[in-house]
């Protein structure tokens, strides 16, 4: 087992490598030729308005917010799912219960209207 | 192998990093996330205890799960409430939100 | 010297690892532990290169492919069919200047894109390639999945708030609010595989399914959920609103030019070959065919047969459908594909703990009838809930023009919107 | 000076770093970026105990999930953090102060007692944690009723966090 991990920590390290050594090469080949005009930011053709920052909608927040409760739950069952097999009925009901209890979540948001996208 | 007690100095250590962000930040949503730092540390110490006291027994995952759904819950609300905050306000400062402050 | 009879043809790979440790061991002398990571690092280096190669292929066979649909030749000029046009775009990046945009953070707008290519290069760490070969088989598999697909939303994040533009950030959010919503029905189908194997390990599903049968039969609501959630998860027409031309530009990676820009062109080719690897991993049977255990080369062969055909169905939808709007994207995901996944995931396992109740002794051929049966039932069950629904909402839309007439008889503060509410659950018999 | 001790400190090393920029840093997109690189180093202390599914699962939901709604949130007020002013109050030192005096306590406390060394454990053990995981969270002899708790405390989360941040202005 430790040396499937070891594997990952290296492939992690080895995967930052390998797509740096062609930007860095494209770096040094490329042409250098500054301007000031191309390095500014792209906007429809006009010069750059205002400052990057926009008001976002609050519905951003709210959908992040109901993946993240779900996430959670779904990192919980997991382990249910894994044993699941071997589980005997009172325990495989307890996670059937669970998944209610998440469906009861989503319902609620529904019937809120928070999923709308306004 | 590493002793017990440097997992546990290390989580000390980065609990007080976390207290340290609670206490100096002004922004609401870093103190945030000094919070989490200090929950991360409390897990830190859970799965420690588990490796080195009773790896056969699961006890100690258990309840760094359910710490794990706390820290959701927790940062979901603050967050929310942040934001609630925000848009009556037009502020994240933390000191400006003194209407119960005497 | 490792015996060459002992491992075959069919091993030949687990050979020239098995020589190589060999040769570090008994011939320089190295500790075990140096050889055994040395060992490590080169079975790392050639699957990175076969994955990150695997992109040069692709996307040639991508764009022969949608000209094909589209009725054009598509690339033909350099090398034999075109061959060598990717080769040709690499070399053309390769004398592209390397622009920073005013105003970008510099940092975190140079690494966005590694880490991109980063999230989808390490997914094949943990890929089964046949029944001797797999770089990782950690007991997590499909967590590892998971999460790892999590850092591309970082990195979009990354790179489209460091670009100081606004079509960049508006871009990046809006790609990683479909990311999220996306990614809540792919962990839920994924769990279906999991549940059914009794395990996380990727190596360990591929041998269930070798052991039993091939989990699109057991499973095929779950596989078909899989499959278009990962599309939407790497942004592929129908679901691209991520880069709209015509909306928003270009997206996240706008001020991206040169090789940083090949490198995201690089991690969105490569993450649709690694959701048709996966869907073939996890539903397909993997290396899973006939004489496959015996002859490991075998089963690359089969992996990478029907890891081709699902990603041909990628590019097949994607060269048939338009883009889906962002309200429709959206809801598709909390309200079609979130309660369908929930729904096949407590049907496999009821079904499941059923048979195992009622049929003791059942076969896999009777297993897989019942699980299949039972996710057929859950279709039809969610299309009749679907036509139930829109049938009122018809009889509600068509009815509240006769019935705003009939409202002014019936007392008084019933205006038309409140008619139409109230008579919408009639049945369209109103006619 | 053994392989996994020297592992353990370049760890230790590099997330104690990421953990004080964290803290001090002006930029607040930086700092949460290096919260995230905080996170995903705790995950590999998590791996380093052995524990392979606290470590995905840490993955999942801390850098996929919750650092996600914090940069959200961050969006959502950024016109107040935009500026470069300062984003220390004016009693950091005291903070500094009580921090660093904590840490000296719980260190010399844990410095000075005595902790039982590593058990060693089977491969088996550790594959089959996620097993009995699964089986002790919904198991009644278990931990069922904390299981059933915290997905309502999760639903309840929910629900109030909507009904506070999708309230009309």
């Amino acid at each position: 087992m430790r040396a499937d991990w070891l594997f990952i920590g290296l492939f992690l390290l080895i995967g930052i490598v390998f797509p740096a050594v062609p930007v860095t090469l494209a770096y040094i080949v490329g042409p250098k030729k500054p301007n000031p005009l191309k390095y500014e930011t792209y906007e429809c053709g006009i010069e750059t308005v205002g400052e990057a920052w926009v008001q976002f909608k609050i519905q951003y927040y709210i959908f992040a917010l109901v993946f993240v409760v779900f996430d959670v739950e779904t990192v919980f069952l997991f382990p249910w799912a894994v044993a699941y097999n071997s589980l005997k009925l009172f325990l495989a009901v307890q996670g059937i219960i669970f998944i209610f209890l998440l469906a009861e979540g989503l319902i609620y948001v529904w019937r809120k209207g928070a999923l709308e996208w306004v | 192998m590493v002793p017990l007690n440097w997992y546990l100095i290390l989580a000390a250590a980065l609990f007080c990093i976390g207290l340290f962000g609670v206490l100096a930040r002004r922004n609401a949503v870093a103190i945030l996330m000094g919070i989490e730092l200090m929950m991360n540390a409390v897990i830190i110490n859970l799965v420690a205890f588990w490796r080195y006291l009773q790896p056969t027994q699961i006890t100690g995952q258990v309840f760094a799960v359910i710490v794990f759904a706390v820290a959701a819950a927790e940062v979901s609300v603050g967050l929310a409430l942040i934001i609630s905050i925000y848009r009556r306000r037009n502020s994240v400062v933390a000191e400006e939100m003194n209407l119960m402050k005497w | 010297m490792p015996d060459f009879s002992k491992y075959g043809i069919g091993n030949i790979f687990i050979y020239f690892y098995e020589l190589l440790g060999w040769f570090l061991k008994s011939q320089l002398n190295l500790p075990a532990e140096l050889a055994g990571v040395i060992q490590t690092l080169v079975a790392i280096v050639t699957l990175g290169t076969f994955a990150l190669l695997i992109p040069i292929f692709t996307i040639w066979l991508e764009r022969k492919l949608a000209a094909r649909f589209q009725d054009r030749l598509g690339p033909n000029r350099a090398g034999p069919y075109g061959l060598l046009q990717s080769f040709a775009d690499v070399i053309k990046l390769l004398g592209k200047e390397d622009i920073t945009p005013t105003g970008a953070d510099k940092w975190v707008y140079n690494l966005a894109p590694l880490v991109g290519v980063v999230s989808v290069v390490t997914l094949w760490a943990v890929i089964p390639l046949a029944s001797t070969m797999v770089g990782a088989n950690i007991n997590v598999g499909v967590l590892y999945v998971v999460g790892i697909s999590g850092l591309g939303t970082i990195a979009i994040m990354m790179g489209g708030w460091s670009s100081n533009n606004k079509f960049a950030l508006l871009g990046a959010f809006r790609t990683a609010a479909q990311l999220v919503a996306y990614e809540v029905p792919m962990i839920i189908a994924l769990m279906v595989p999991v549940l059914l194997a009794g395990s996380m390990g990727m190596q360990d599903i591929v041998n269930a399914q070798a052991n039993s049968t091939w989990y699109i039969l057991m499973a095929p609501v779950a596989a078909l959920l899989f499959f278009i959630t990962s599309v939407a998860e790497i942004g592929r027409a129908p679901f691209d609103l991520l880069e709209a031309e015509s909306e928003i530009v270009a997206g996240f990676h706008i001020e991206y030019t040169g090789m940083k820009f090949g490198m995201w062109m690089l991690s969105e080719f490569l993450h649709a070959f690694t959701i048709a690897a996966l869907t073939a991993t996890l539903f397909l049977g993997g290396w899973h065919g006939p004489l496959s255990s015996e002859a490991p080369i075998l089963g690359i062969v089969y992996f990478l047969v029907k890891t081709f055909l699902a990603y041909f169905v990628v590019v097949w939808s994607r060269s048939t459908f338009p883009r889906i709007r962002v309200d429709h994207l959206l809801s598709l995901n909390w309200k079609f594909f979130t309660p369908l996944a929930l729904g096949a995931l407590v049907v496999t396992a009821v079904a499941q703990k059923l048979v195992d109740t009622y049929l003791p002794g059942a076969g896999d051929a009777m297993r897989t009838v019942a699980l299949f049966s039972a996710n057929v039932l859950l279709v039809w069950l969610v299309f009749e809930l679907i036509r139930r629904s829109a049938r009122q909402a018809r009889a509600g839309a068509e009815g509240g023009y006769e019935e705003q007439g009939e409202a002014h008889h019936e007392e008084a503060g019933h205006g038309g919107h409140e008619t139409q509410a109230e008579h919408s659950p009639a049945p369209a018999s109103a006619h | 000076m053994t392989v996994s001790q020297i592992l353990f400190l370049v760890v230790a090393a590099v997330m104690l770093i990421s953990a004080v920029l964290v803290v001090t840093l002006r930029n607040l997109i930086h700092a949460a970026l290096w919260l995230i690189a905080t996170l995903f180093f705790v995950a590999v202390l998590y791996v380093l105990l052995d524990a392979g599914f606290m470590a995905a699962a840490q993955v999942v939901l801390y850098i996929g999930a919750i650092a996600i709604l914090i940069i959200f949130a961050m969006m959502l007020t950024r016109r107040v953090m935009a500026d470069e002013t300062v984003q220390i109050n004016s009693q950091w030192w005291l903070g500094g102060l009580v921090a660093a005096a904590a840490f000296v306590a719980v260190a010399g406390l844990l410095n000075a007692s005595a902790w039982p060394g590593l058990p060693a454990v089977d491969d088996a053990t550790i594959t089959n944690s996620i097993k009995m995981l699964g089986t002790q969270l919904t198991s009644p002899d278990g931990f069922v009723i904390p299981f059933q708790i915290a997905s309502i405390l999760l639903t309840v989360a929910l629900v109030g966090a909507i009904a506070v941040a999708g309230e009309k202005k």
